[in-house]
């Protein structure tokens, strides 16, 4: 490198499109940082009267005014990941077979109804699962199961309203997330990994496995994290389906509550400033907690698809 | 497909070719021109001639390294490339002769004239013929001509022996002074030279059998 | 009788050559990416009405040294180049006119990319936008159609859809859509590179005939296509230690690679590099 | 059996399981939509289900056409706001896309898409509905144009980067402005992609319910007044629903249906147009 | 004193020519995908440890050929071949062994594709799936590194990723790789196409020097590499009705090069054709 | 990096060149052998063996023509090449002139015997030295050497025009009978060719610093 050539020439026309087009671009970190600033303001009072105290707290008593976050908290964390669990394997064997190119009919009827699954409004999902999955998985599910493995803690107490009836219909609602990224993820390894591995007389199987799940690994696991973003902020469907009792259960059979539910059900009573305050910051722990888990996501899946551009 | 700038490098070096050749014809015909009128300074301007003739030749050579070099013909074209390659080889060697007959013609011109012996005109006319005809198969790229002007090589060798013979029994003959002996062997080498040239065009015949068909044959 | 004889072989190189006019006057040019110095201080002539190939190996510059030609480099926000390049008195690198430049100095690219429009709305998309009348357009369209050897194959469906045509047709109508706006100055980046061997030769037979017009450069990996197609060569390599590209060589094509004057030229024409 | 056919075995049986697993995943959707249809369907066979407004549970011949009018306006004004605004976002993000500016743009705007649409809902509340202290329709439209607004912005990207960069370059090798290549070259050649990210927002913005909790809140009556609270469907389903009242309940079932319809048919079209996309910029 | 002369000039080729044995015989093959027949009747016999070279413009069926050799076209559903193609008695076409196939025949993509593992472990991918014992694979992997003229440049590497190699290295690792299982036959499909001259003549060294132990079979569009590098080319054509790939000339290299038999494939030698 | 095939089939090439300069020069050798000891047997070998010479010099040039074919050569590469086909080409010649000089030794053994002058020997063992020498040369790819070998055409040259000299004058001092005649005019022949001969290492040493270094001279 010439460190020494003398500045160099830089000289361009103005370019009053890019100007324009920025400008309104710009408008997508605008409004992130505006809903941040706004619902800091507005949680203003709480945060004032509990500091960090009320993400410990585990009351919840408007009369009083007593406010504490930890139940919603764990009742959001808690359905998260159980639908995680649920949903990762499923979305994980879905993506592969979409990212197969034979049997091309098939793939479609199911990449189209993977997509429609996507498409189906929330409130349909918490509709359902208010009158049709709650009762059957209740009956047929939880019932048993406690019956049978109810000596251990956490798979007693059923009820028809309960934190994992919230965790089942969350899986279904973020399967397609996880799919379309990881089917995504998954078609960027190069074509030409898969005919090397089947050229030196690998298995589909040892393909698969050996290969292109490794090749697709981390945006797999970006896809993953996505979901639980989206299973983090998911509101009407849990809310209709949670039971929405304001503590931490000992069982996921037990009813609990989330974050936006909490929100979702009590905002429009909200009637003291220190009530509506402490809705608003549960509104901004729920978006600081979602916003990090994205961050985090697409940082992962951009390095990968960055990665097999490179490669490809 | 033409492949334009290929066929044009192609035609722009038959045409050298077909100039040299042109020029080699003039050559011997002028060198025997001077033979037969004792023209010691016609026999000079072939003789200086013969650089145009190298030059011509150096030229060929080149644009033939150029054109495969850069187009990097295969087959067909590589032959044909080769073949004229191969001629224009043979072409200098005829300017050659001519200007090896041009040398004897200067020595002739030294000694005292005789009146030249009917075979040299007769086999003069044969080479220049030859010649003419083997740069018209070149140019109608006409294979059998080629080899028809090849065979009239015979008749040449025949004038040739006969003119030997003549010679030798000549100065065998006793009587012979010194400028006879000279006259005679000098006579005797254009008679050789003129022979020599006949061989070439049967090489020439049977280079164009070569560029036209890949055949290599001996038509000697 | 005897004359002597006019020198053979490509005599109108000779003439071009020191004393041709030169088009494009690059001098001294060096180019940055960012902190990246991509070229070094390169300085030749493109003569006027001329094919003249850019050879090297892979991040040799030569790619950039074209995109320099018609400030294609604007599209990437880092980079700056330094030193002139001349265009009829015109510096390239430090011109404000670009819409004019670029009207001057046309290029075409490695994948043909037609507009997903019709043939004829493919070749008739600048003019319009340059405001040219219906009249001078649709002469301009069967003009440039002829002048790129693809009118005879498409003149029946000028309205299908540039798509439909092969690889081959696709890269000529490149280059009628290219001439339709009268460049000066024709650059072509690996213009071949996604094609076949015969539709590469209909290129390059294209390019010879279009000479007659424009002053053609071309960048291409392939050196027998610069051997085949050029008259001048430009031999650039990357600088082993500063990693920036320079200009190695620069000659008719014939004599470059018939007696190079660099050993590192002679060891990349070989195939001995490396 | 020797090592060969074992492998050969196993692979096979992953093949099943895989399929088995996929089939597993697409039962949910066969029981939404059976249900939904099948529940849906008795209220949603009447025409006045679409003619008549709320009425009180026990008089016959309630409708829901005040959330239907109500999820056009929302919606269509929520389209008007952020469409045009996330086309020309899109255009910047793939013609710019190497400015650092760029790259905080896209990732607000995927961020932007994961944000929990509640939050999105206190927001616009925070800003529109507190100050004017009523709920108004166009508040709902506003945080449903937030909702909107990054889908459009990344699928507008996503097609106009699907156009080969040749294109883009042979534009500007032609001596045309940027700005013409931009919107008279490239956005005509990615326009069904475009159409398709429009379409996909407004599928998704019509099936929202937790903004518009706080800003449209929901109205009973038919109102054409976008400053004032308005239904929407997505409203409708999530209020009847939680209602004790049967026939509430089934009204519900038909605005779900309704909803379903709706978005589905949209998400379908969109699809259709997004084949056509792929296939065009597949030949470019 | 003196001795009639040996004849000169690549006598190798001649004792194989006709005498020489066959590694792979193709019968009568062709080849549909669904309803399109992309073959027709191809023909020919691949000798044993020579470099066997497959030419002819796009869409000849080259590559369709070649992975017919070890049933790469199981990847496409509806792709079928009638006809026979036999390697040590064994007819491909009709085998259910699919794995000892592609085991036996090795192949090499255009794209060099190294997997996401470490450069050691690329090799050792294959050895492993046959169950072999670690200190086989050890031994392997060392010397297809060897053969395949990578050893030097990576020994003190091993563990690093694959994707660290540049683009001709990766593609001698592609190589590498494909030799580990101690392959008979390789075949190579355009391997040189994504790289430049100087990786390209290293690939095409390397390859000479496997011919001590394989057989290589190569499919290039680059009509000048098939004539450096191969013993023995076959020259294909889409047939210009049926649409579909045949076999129009098989020859030595040198003669097919010099004295085609057949008028399409001078022409197409030659740059005329089409 | 090395381009191992076409290395290969450069050497391959070098060796069929050195292999046909060896042949010629024993070419040489025996005719002139077979001169000096009168053996038309020997001569009429010569003659036969010719064939050899030409079959190795149709193969060269076929080789060439492969390499070039298949191997693209350009600047030194493709110069190598012509310069060892320009090479055989003079050496196939060469081959030509010992075949006629064992033509006339058939002739010579047909006369009664005369001793051979001096010159004879030395003159074929200078053309047998130089051609010797020159092969060294191409081997070793010595330029210098081979120009210092073909400055030594000035003394075949010189011995040659004594030899011409001397039989012009002995058949012009009369007295010659047919015998005599012809066998002066047969040796002149000899001579002749022993300096064509001479001239073609020459060219030889030309072509070798045209393949050396590209250089077009002139060393006549």
């Amino acid at each position: 490198m010439a460190e020494t050539v003398a500045a160099p020439v830089l000289r361009r026309p103005p370019d009053r499109f890019r100007t324009v087009t920025a400008l309104v671009a710009a408008a997508a970190p605008l409004v992130l940082v505006v809903i941040v600033v706004v619902l800091i303001r507005g949680s203003a009072p709480a945060l004032h009267q509990f500091g960090l105290g009320f993400l410990v707290g585990q009351t919840w008593n408007p009369p009083i005014d007593s406010f504490g976050a930890l139940p919603a908290i764990f009742g959001t964390v808690a359905s998260s990941l159980i639908s995680l669990a649920i949903a990762l394997p499923v979305g994980i064997a879905v993506a592969v077979i979409l990212a197969e190119p034979s049997h091309s009919s098939i793939r479609g009827v199911i990449g189209t109804g993977i997509e429609l699954l996507a498409a189906i409004p929330s409130v349909v999902y918490g509709i359902w699962t208010l009158y049709v999955l709650s009762p059957w998985s209740y009956e047929h599910l939880e019932v048993p199961i406690s019956d049978r493995l109810g000596f251990i803690g956490w798979l007693s107490q059923p009820a028809t309203r309960s934190l994992f009836n919230a965790s089942l219909v969350l899986a279904v609602m973020i399967l397609p997330t996880l799919t379309a990224i990881s089917r995504d993820v998954i078609r960027a390894v190069p074509r030409g990994m898969k005919e090397n591995a089947v050229a030196l007389g690998a298995t589909w199987w040892e393909t698969t496995w050996h290969v292109i799940l490794p090749a697709a690994r981390a945006g797999i696991f970006g896809a993953t994290i996505l979901a639980l973003g989206r299973a983090l902020g998911e509101t009407i469907a849990v809310t209709m389906a949670i039971g929405n009792r304001y503590w931490i259960p000992q069982s996921i059979f037990e009813p609990a509550y989330t974050l936006a539910s909490v929100i979702a059900n009590e905002f429009t009573e909200a009637t003291s400033t220190l009530h509506q305050a402490a809705l608003i910051e549960l509104g901004l722990v729920l978006i600081l907690v979602t916003l990090v888990v994205n961050l985090v996501a697409l940082l992962l899946v951009r390095s990968v698809s960055r990665e097999t551009r490179l490669t490809a | 497909m033409p492949r334009l700038t290929f066929e044009r490098e192609l035609a722009s070096l038959r045409e050298s070719l077909v100039r040299m050749g042109t020029l080699v014809e003039s050559q011997i015909e002028a060198s025997l021109d001077a033979l037969r009128r004792r023209d010691a300074a016609a026999a000079e301007k072939v003789r200086n001639q013969d650089q145009y003739l190298n030059e011509l030749f150096r030229q060929i050579r080149e644009q033939v390294f150029m054109v495969i070099s850069t187009q990097q013909p295969v087959a067909r074209d590589l032959r044909y490339l080769m073949g004229l390659q191969y001629i224009a080889t043979e072409l200098e060697r005829m300017g050659d002769y001519a200007v090896r007959i041009a040398r004897m013609t200067s020595t002739l011109c030294a000694l005292p004239e005789v009146p030249l012996r009917a075979e040299f005109g007769l086999m003069g006319e044969l080479a220049i013929g030859q010649v003419h005809d083997i740069l018209e198969a070149l140019i109608d790229q006409n294979e059998p001509h080629a080899r028809e002007v090849a065979s009239r090589d015979n008749e040449v060798d025949r004038l040739y022996h006969r003119v030997f013979e003549d010679l030798v029994k000549e100065m065998g003959a006793g009587g012979t002074d010194a400028d006879g002996a000279l006259r005679a062997v000098t006579l005797l080498l254009v008679a050789h030279n003129l022979e020599r040239i006949s061989d070439r065009v049967t090489n020439v015949a049977e280079d164009i059998v070569f560029l036209e068909s890949g055949q290599v044959v001996e038509l000697g | 009788m005897i004359q002597p004889p006019a020198p053979v072989g490509r005599p109108e190189l000779r003439t071009v050559y020191g004393a041709g006019p030169a088009k494009v006057k690059v001098d001294q040019l060096s180019f940055y990416y960012g902190k990246f110095q991509a070229l070094h201080d390169v300085t030749f002539e493109i003569p006027e009405k001329r094919i003249t190939a850019i050879i090297g190996p892979s991040g040799c510059g030569k790619s950039t040294l074209l995109r320099v030609l018609n400030r294609m480099y604007d599209l990437v926000p880092s980079a700056r180049a330094t030193g002139a390049v001349v265009i009829d008195g015109e510096d390239v690198v430090s011109t404000r006119k670009l819409l004019d430049l670029r009207q001057k100095v046309g290029m075409v690219f490695q994948r043909a990319t037609p507009f997903p429009m019709s043939i004829r709305d493919n070749i008739a998309f600048a003019p319009r936008l340059l405001g040219w009348k219906p009249a001078r357009i649709k002469e301009a369209v069967t003009e440039s159609l002829e002048r790129a050897a693809l009118l005879d194959e498409v003149k029946d469906r000028l309205d299908e859809p540039a798509t439909s045509l092969s690889g081959g047709q696709q890269q000529r109508l490149a280059i009628a859509r290219c001439i339709a706006v009268s460049p000066q100055v024709i650059l072509m980046d690996e213009p071949c590179s996604a094609l076949d061997p015969v539709a590469t030769l209909k290129i390059e037979d294209l390019m010879s005939t279009l000479t007659r017009d424009f002053t053609i450069v071309i960048v291409t990996h392939n050196m027998q296509q610069a051997a085949r197609v050029s008259d001048f060569t430009a031999f650039m390599l990357m600088h082993p230690e500063h990693r920036y590209g320079e200009l190695i060589e620069f000659a008719p094509t014939a004599d470059l690679f018939n007696q190079p004057q660099d050993q590192r030229t002679e060891a990349y024409i070989t195939g001995r590099f490396g | 059996m020797n090592r060969t056919s074992r492998r050969s075995y196993t692979s096979f049986a992953w093949l099943g399981v895989m399929y088995l697993l996929t089939a597993f995943a697409l039962i949910p959707l066969g029981l939404v939509l059976w249900f939904t249809v099948a529940k849906g369907l008795p209220p949603a066979l009447h025409i006045e289900f679409y003619t008549n407004v709320f009425r009180p549970v026990g008089v016959p011949g309630a409708g829901i056409k005040q959330a239907i009018v109500g999820t056009l306006m929302l919606v269509g004004m929520a389209s008007v706001m952020a469409i045009p605004a996330g086309i020309l976002g899109g255009i910047y993000l793939a013609e710019y896309g190497l400015a650092r500016w760029a790259g905080w743009v896209r990732l607000a705007s995927d961020v932007l898409v994961g944000t929990p649409s509640i939050a999105v809902g206190l927001f616009v509340y925070a800003i529109l509905v507190a100050p004017l202290h009523h709920f108004s329709g166009v508040s709902g439209s506003v945080a449903l144009a937030v909702l909107m607004l990054p889908i459009v912005v990344r699928t507008t990207e996503g097609s106009v980067a699907l156009i080969p960069n040749g294109l883009r370059e042979s534009g500007l090798a032609l001596g045309l402005p940027r700005w013409r290549v931009s919107l008279q070259l490239i956005l005509p050649a990615a326009a069904p992609g475009v159409i398709t990210g429009a379409l996909l927002s407004v599928a998704r913005a019509s099936g929202e319910t937790a903004p518009l909790l706080f800003t449209a809140f929901g109205n009973q009556l038919l109102s054409l007044d976008p400053t004032h609270a308005i239904q929407a469907l997505p409203l409708t389903v999530y209020q009847y629903a939680l209602t004790p009242y049967k026939s509430l309940q089934d009204q519900a079932w038909g605005a779900a249906l309704v909803l379903v319809v709706m978005v589905l048919g949209i998400n379908l079209v969109s699809r259709w147009v997004l084949r056509r996309q792929i296939a065009l910029a597949g030949q470019l």
